[in-house]
């Protein structure tokens, strides 16, 4: 059984008693322990959709329709109260901004304990131990001396470490690390993220990484979902969409990242036009105005997702046909 | 920490220097004549020259700021024009403690009253409750305090009869005492006062709630009550205290007007009464002890921000 | 006995009172009638008419039975606000310059001379007195057995001592009232002689008397001396029936029974606070409160009064009030110019200036004015001499003055002027403190509707108000004086050429008199200063009253009442209601 | 091999840290040390490198908007270190900027066509204005009616090419980028990537292009130099410096780039640099790279690596590469 499964999941931005879809029947599942990669640009839903797993949506924001299932539960279901016994203790989040992310007038040990008070229900001093153990565990040393420092005293690598740390406090099921890295030093990203997969391997934990970076997502994720404009395009096993992306969409993200092993005179080939403003309505496939293999039934049917992709013209069959 | 403290002391020195330098010239342009004032109707033309000559107010004006410059840096503001000729130093000293409990009073009740409503409204935005809380806060704002403290005067003194209406009674007097008295223009002041810092809490709050680290503590499945009071109060308090420290100012001009109302005399009435009269050396060391408020709540500030922000160390 | 009955015996005593012996040059008493610490009835009112005091209103109340002094009993505590007033400046005699201070100095320092409810100056520290045929010289032979708060026995040297200070324009500023004494001699420790530069005729009242006159109110050298100036300004020792124990500038003043008071009856109360308020709501809600039981200092705001009159605990008594408010219209201005008011007044109606001084004198409806600025509370003035001083009032000046209120012929010299129904008339600006902005937006008003002139008001700190009178650089002002116990205080103070408020510190190359100088008027007022004769002295007053009057030295416009508010529980018997004065020891609580 | 245009001498840059009672100047940090570097006419040249190892002080220094500590800055032959004021301005004129955030240095009270007439006014440009405009957003890729558009009504890759065309208004010779392309979307990047190569092209601009994206700063750039705390580790042309890394700091870095594509990924053995970029307020002794380089020796601790010439036009600061003539580069 899967650990998690979303299904059919529709949020909107309520304002003024009006509805604006930003994430539209977005469904996908994962198994206890794997790595699924959540890719795509701004504005995309990927960190919307997520959000909803964690019930921390904001109030503005609306589920409208869809399941969230989780062993055999539907999260959507449950009380305000049963959603936070929840959070951190069946799924925890890591978030993007490391020099935010922690609150900068507690000190670290006070932020990691009350995650461990809270969900383990541990007395003051067997949380501090175990928090002493968790910071040693994400690689931060000299950690009693640490536990008293507040964030400012941490590189932004070093929080994201603790974060980590908060993460793990109570050995969820769950991780969704949301953009880890993006604001991390290259050489500082490496080692947080080879950590975080070390330490999900270890724990069994299954892990949901949201990322623009396909480098990242070709090293670390099984299987990825390409999210464009509130809707997930393909999905499938990284390797696959790497080599024989079906949605034009893919392929036009992976043409416009310059490689270190690619030949420098050849002009990169990027995806025309801008990403949809998802406040403004289009109909057909989102995609289309970017399209370059795009009909008339694109302009005026929205395709549906078939588990894999979600195109009129998946790029496969374009090449059977055209072969 | 402590050079950065001693810095600041002696910038705070500088500043009430220039600033006793200023007002003493400047009140020597403001029209008026304080033997005149003292006088009234009762003096004659010696009278009058020979007060004049005893006060030394016949001399250049040069050589009057240096004599009273020169005994004020000796601790020596010199004594009152008017009336028996008190020295400065004692009417200072003995207005002091009755604006200091005043102001300390009005700024318990305004916190008592400001902080729930801020994080009330902050947390229930755009609900019936935010708009009761603004709704007062708006009133409080608007309502004039000299009027408020009519009101409570009518209400609580006149009719009701609960507490004193006018007075002040040291704390030497029992704290009984001197609460009943200061009740009323606490609350006088206090309201317009808590308006402010509500509204401030509100907005501060609202944009702490916002803030990242407030998502994490979330994702971590605090209750409510731990995420508002441990993550987001201390955070909101930040900015707040800025305006607390820029709203010294109000809680003394409110303090003249509220001091006069309930008949207590503090420093906010010794400077407009010193003013009324052209007391020249009363409204030199009434503004020498205001500007030194000023400076130290603005030091005090700047070491609260050290306290509640551990990002900020002074050097 | 009714009123009529009343007022008929009154008229015979006062006519009585003056029938005085023409050999005696100062108050027609022989010797012997004036000597001694008792003086007969006759000599009183005799005295009291010499001293500028003697007044029908002020008659009748001695002369009706005294109130009820029932249920009073002594000891217990009042509660006192101070009207109108944020602090007490000082109680130091010879520094005082408001009304309100001396009402608590008279209370805790005695002078030589004291006046009694009917104004009449009463031996004080002075157990009897003689006085010289010629006027000038006066032996006065001092109560025995009197001390000072902190212990000391009171003396003659004391009596110097105060004197020397008082003389000091250094240490006083009222060194002015006793100009006139050439000296002062101890003849033993309980006897001093004054020897005046000239007779005065309101030297008893004047220079003597503890509370208006200040000057010679006693003060304790030994007392001085152990607190400083400073200290002894707000806690001053006297020989007074009340000592100060404490004194919270601008809180309170806390007075005490002094037992070693020369007059074993008074005080009748062991403890007065008296707590200075300011403003009006706090005043009446502390009274209604209970939290204060009598009110002092300065006048009751007039809008308080019949919210009072209505509370069935309180008591409220009203009294012709010594004083008087006017408008002051600078004669240096163009348009309102007078060059000279020696000028028969038939002449001078032919001058533009004049003609407008006299309009805006002619346009001010004062029982208008009294109704609306004051709540009704106030007498209409035209001259200084107000009602409290009955004996010199003029009660036919209402009637005969050119200022008396009379809108057509007002709008007439405008017209004659060149200012029909004010067209072309400049904007005026009516100088006013804080204070009286109120009364002076009245008068704006009043100017407005019967002369269809534009007046602003324009409100300045005292200082600056006095000041800007003082150099003749203002248009019109309200202002005026009070505690005016005799005619002196009007006249020579405020109607003379060389009067001390008369434009004194004016350019005089520009301005060769301040805000009014006639000759005719400055004679009678000096004649009228060293007349001990009550009759003519009476006929010299209201001679220069009515000059002032008619050759509009200002606009009058009222005198003030006094106006007694006090809790029911407070026994407020006829001989403490002296106006403008506060009589604590004659005081009791039921 | 065409003329120098900007050449950096032994350019340091120091903030002195103040202190105490007196604020006496107790330390400094040393933003860049002791750099030297030359971009010839026409060439695009990248600086990369992690946080605070200087590459933006660099680029604020040539910017002329930090004052050397040391060192001397020369452009067209002309020493520009000392001028200030008036005399700068021809230079400010042959020198513009783009930088990273678009939205905050364009002013959002002014539309596109305001920003770009704003900069030729006020160097009195002599031309018809408003077709200039035009002309500038055109080259952009933005159509005219850009010129009448505010920043917030745009999207960040168009707000991008607003910036670009602001720095091309006076045509300089040489263009500062500073992380210019960081803050965009994927599918952005590449747009604007391609069109900073086509305008280097087109009018034969000089590059000083600052970037922490490797990859991107490959694509970009003729010649690159890493630095690491304030100082240059290596410097090569593109190619020969991510194929031939000499350095172990640059070889880790491109080491911890992953490449998008999992079946090379996985073939990738790779392990991350242990350990954080010291302070640069205490920077480490010896090699600053010491205290986290993999075959860092004792000596490294003490001895401070000069630049080694180890192959043609390609330079590295290790005390583990040894120098090798290059006999090739005469030929």
């Amino acid at each position: 059984m899967a650990l998690l499964e979303v299904r059919d999941l529709t949020i909107a931005l309520r304002a003024d008693g009006e509805d604006t879809t930003l994430v539209q029947g977005v469904s996908y599942q994962i198994e206890p322990g794997e790595t699924l990669a959540l890719v795509g640009e701004s504005g995309s839903g990927k960190s919307l959709s997520s959000l909803a797993v964690m019930g921390l949506l904001a109030k503005e924001l609306v589920v409208t329709s869809g399941e969230i299932v989780m062993e055999g539960e539907n999260l959507l279901d449950l009380s305000d109260e049963e959603m936070r016994r929840r959070r951190g203790r069946d799924m925890a989040m890591v978030f993007q901004e490391p020099m935010t992310s922690l609150n900068p007038v507690l000190t670290i040990g006070a932020q990691i304990i009350e995650s461990i008070e809270e969900n383990l229900g541990l007395s003051r001093a067997a949380a501090r131990e175990r928090a002493i153990e968790l910071l040693k565990e994400v690689g931060v040393a000299d950690a009693e001396r640490r536990l008293k420092q507040y964030p400012h005293h941490f590189s932004g690598g070093m929080r994201q470490r603790v974060m980590i740390a908060i993460a793990l406090a109570a050995e969820p099921k769950l991780i969704i690390a949301d953009e880890p890295t993006t604001a991390l030093d290259v050489t500082i990203q490496a080692q947080i993220l080879d950590l975080m997969a070390r330490l999900c391997r270890e724990h069994g934990t299954a892990l949901v990484l949201i990322t623009h970076n396909l480098g990242i997502v070709a090293r670390y994720a099984q299987r990825v979902n390409v999210m464009y404009s509130g809707r997930i395009v393909e999905s499938g096993p990284a390797a696959e969409i790497y080599h024989n992306p079906r949605h034009p969409y893919s392929e036009g993200l992976l043409q416009s990242v310059p490689r270190l092993d690619q030949d420098r005179s050849v002009p990169l080939a990027p995806i025309k036009g801008s990403p949809a403003d998802p406040f403004m309505s289009i109909t057909g496939c989102r995609f289309h105005p970017r399209c370059d293999y795009a009909g008339p039934i694109c302009r005026q049917t929205a395709p549906d997702f078939d588990g894999s992709v979600a195109c009129h013209f998946p790029l496969d069959t374009q090449q059977k046909d055209a072969s | 920490m402590i050079a950065y403290i001693l810095r600041r002391l002696i910038g705070a020195v500088l500043v009430m220097l220039a600033v006793a330098t200023l007002v003493f010239f400047m009140l020597r342009l403001v029209p008026g004549d304080p033997i005149a004032a003292m006088l009234a109707d009762a003096g004659s033309e010696e009278a009058r020259e020979a007060i004049t000559r005893k006060l030394g107010l016949d001399q250049p004006l040069p050589i009057q700021f240096g004599r009273w410059f020169g005994n004020m840096l000796q601790g020596d503001l010199g004594a009152s024009i008017y009336g028996s000729n008190q020295p400065v130093t004692k009417i200072l000293l003995e207005a002091l403690p009755r604006t200091m409990s005043l102001a300390f009073l009005s700024f318990i009740i305004a916190l008592l009253i400001a902080v729930p409503a801020g994080i009330i409204s902050a947390t229930r935005k755009n609900t019936a409750a935010d708009t009761t809380v603004s709704f007062f806060a708006f009133v409080g704002l608007s309502m004039p305090d000299f009027w408020l403290a009519i009101l409570l005067i009518i209400v609580f003194a006149a009719n009701l009869q609960w507490l004193p209406a006018i007075g002040y009674q040291p704390l030497s007097a029992g704290v009984i005492p001197w609460l009943s008295h200061l009740i009323l223009p606490a609350i006088a002041i206090g309201t317009g006062f808590s308006a402010i810092i509500a509204r401030m809490i509100r907005s501060s709050m609202l944009e702490v709630l916002q803030a990242d680290y407030m998502r994490t503590a979330a994702s971590k499945g605090l209750p409510t009550r731990i995420l508002l009071l441990r993550h987001a109060f201390p955070n909101a308090l930040i900015p707040v205290i800025t305006v607390i420290g820029i709203a010294f100012a109000l809680l003394i001009s409110g303090a003249v007007v509220v001091e006069n109302v309930f008949a207590i005399k503090g420093l906010g009435r010794v400077l407009i009464q010193g003013i009324q009269n052209r007391d020249y050396p009363v409204v030199q060391g009434a503004v020498l002890v205001v500007s030194a408020f000023f400076v130290l709540s603005n030091l005090l500030v700047d070491l609260l921000y050290a306290v509640i922000d551990p990002r900020i160390r002074y050097s | 006995m009714d009123d009529k009955d009343l007022m008929k015996r009154a008229e015979a005593e006062l006519r009585e009172a003056h029938d005085f012996d023409p050999r005696d040059p100062l108050f027609g008493l022989s010797k012997d009638e004036l000597r001694g610490n008792k003086i007969s009835r006759r000599a009183t009112l005799r005295l009291l008419a010499a001293g500028g005091a003697l007044t029908v209103a002020q008659v009748l109340p001695g002369l009706r039975p005294t109130a009820a002094f029932a249920g009073g009993h002594g000891g217990g505590e009042l509660k006192c606000a101070w009207s109108g007033v944020g602090e007490i400046v000082t109680l130091d005699p010879a520094q005082i310059n408001q009304v309100l201070q001396f009402q608590i100095a008279s209370n805790v320092m005695s002078g030589l001379m004291h006046i009694d409810n009917t104004l009449v100056a009463q031996g004080d520290l002075a157990e009897n007195w003689e006085v010289s045929a010629d006027g000038l010289n006066y032996t006065i032979k001092l109560r025995e057995g009197v001390t000072f708060h902190n212990g000391d026995a009171f003396t003659a040297d004391d009596v110097l001592f105060t004197f020397e200070r008082s003389s000091n324009p250094e240490t006083s500023i009222h060194s002015r009232v006793i100009a006139n004494v050439a000296q002062l001699e101890k003849l033993n420790d309980l006897e001093v002689k004054f020897t005046l530069k000239k007779p005065q005729a309101s030297f008893l009242t004047k220079a003597l008397e503890r509370a208006s006159g200040r000057a010679m109110t006693i003060v304790s050298r030994g007392g001085l001396e152990a607190l400083g100036t400073a200290q002894y300004g707000l806690t001053p020792v006297g020989t007074g029936p009340y000592k100060i124990t404490s004194h919270q500038q601008g809180q309170s003043v806390v007075l005490e029974k002094f037992a070693d008071y020369y007059d074993p009856e008074r005080p009748k109360l062991d403890k007065i606070t008296i707590t200075p308020v300011d403003g009006a709501e706090p005043l009446a809600a502390a009274l209604e409160a209970g939290d204060i039981q009598y009110v002092g200092g300065n006048p009751v705001p007039a809008q308080l009064v019949d919210r009072f009159k209505q509370n069935p605990d309180l008591s409220v008594d009203v009294k012709p009030g010594p004083g008087f408010q006017s408008i002051w219209i600078n004669p240096w201005r163009d348009f309102m110019r007078v060059d000279n008011f020696d000028k028969p007044l038939e002449e001078l109606k032919k001058e533009k200036g004049f003609m407008v001084r006299l309009a805006l004198a002619k346009a001010l409806d004062r029982d208008l004015f009294i109704q609306q600025g004051r709540f009704g509370n106030g007498v209409p003035a035209h001259g200084t001499i107000n009602p409290a001083m009955g004996f010199y009032f003029d009660d036919t000046l209402a009637g005969s003055s050119e200022q008396a209120f009379d809108p057509e012929g007002a709008k007439q010299l405008m017209a004659d002027a060149g200012y029909p129904n004010g067209e072309g008339f400049p904007e005026l600006k009516l100088q006013t403190t804080p204070n009286t902005r109120r009364d002076g937006l009245v008068v704006a008003n009043i100017f407005k509707q019967v002369l269809g002139i534009t007046v602003t008001v324009d409100p300045k700190d005292f200082s600056v108000g006095i000041e800007e009178f003082n150099k003749m650089d203002f248009d019109l002002r309200l202002g005026g004086s009070g505690g005016d116990y005799d005619p002196d205080d009007g006249l020579v103070d405020w109607m003379q050429t060389s009067s001390k408020f008369n434009g004194r510190d004016r350019d005089q190359s520009v301005h060769p008199f301040g805000f009014f100088s006639e000759a005719e008027s400055d004679a009678a007022i000096d004649a009228q200063s060293v007349t001990a004769k009550p009759e003519e002295r009476r006929e010299l007053v209201q001679k220069a009253n009515a000059i002032t009057s008619n050759k509009v030295a200002c606009g009058f416009l009222y005198h003030p009442v006094d106006i007694l508010v006090h809790n029911k529980s407070v026994i407020v018997p006829e001989d403490a209601r002296i106006p403008g004065l506060h009589e604590l020891d004659r005081i009791s609580l039921a | 091999m065409s003329a120098p245009l900007l050449r950096i001498e032994n350019v340091s840059v120091h903030f002195p840290v103040h202190k105490g009672l007196m604020q006496r100047e107790v330390a400094a940090v040393k933003a860049v040390e002791k750099v030297t570097l030359t971009l010839n006419q026409g060439e695009a040249f990248g600086l990369v490198g992690e946080s605070g190892c200087g590459k933006t002080t660099l680029a604020r220094t040539v910017l002329r908007l930090v004052d050397p500590t040391e060192g001397e800055i020369w452009f067209d032959g002309q020493n520009i270190t000392g001028m200030s004021g008036k005399s700068l301005l021809p230079y400010r004129k042959r020198v513009a900027a783009i930088f990273q955030d678009p939205f905050s240095s364009l002013n959002p009270r002014m539309t596109a066509g305001g920003i770009l007439s704003e900069v030729l006014r006020v160097h009195r440009y002599e031309g018809d204005v408003s077709a200039r405009v035009a002309e500038l957003l055109q080259i952009c890729g933005l159509a005219p009616r850009f010129a009448d558009l505010y920043p917030h009504q745009m999207s960040g890759g168009q707000r991008q090419r607003v910036g670009i065309a602001r720095a091309l208004a006076l045509e300089p010779d040489l263009i500062v980028c500073d992380e210019a392309v960081s803050a965009l979307d994927v599918s952005i990047q590449a747009q604007i990537i391609n069109l900073l190569t086509d305008l280097r092209k087109r009018f034969g601009l000089t590059f000083l292009f600052i970037g922490h994206d490797l990859s991107v700063v490959r694509h970009l750039c003729d010649r690159v130099a890493v630095m690491y705390l304030g100082r240059v580790m290596e410097m090569a042309g593109s190619e020969e410096l991510f194929d031939n890394p000499e350095h172990p700091y640059t070889r880790a870095l491109i080491d911890a780039v992953p490449n998008p594509d999992p079946l090379s990924e996985a073939e990738r053995a790779t392990t991350a640099l242990a350990g954080e970029i010291p302070s640069p307020l205490d920077p480490p002794s010896g090699c600053v790279f010491h205290t986290r380089c993999p075959i860092a020796t004792a000596q490294c601790r003490t001895e401070i690596p000069e630049a080694v010439t180890v192959g043609p036009d390609h330079v590295a600061a290790c005390l583990a590469v040894s120098e090798r003539p290059v006999s090739e580069k005469t030929t």
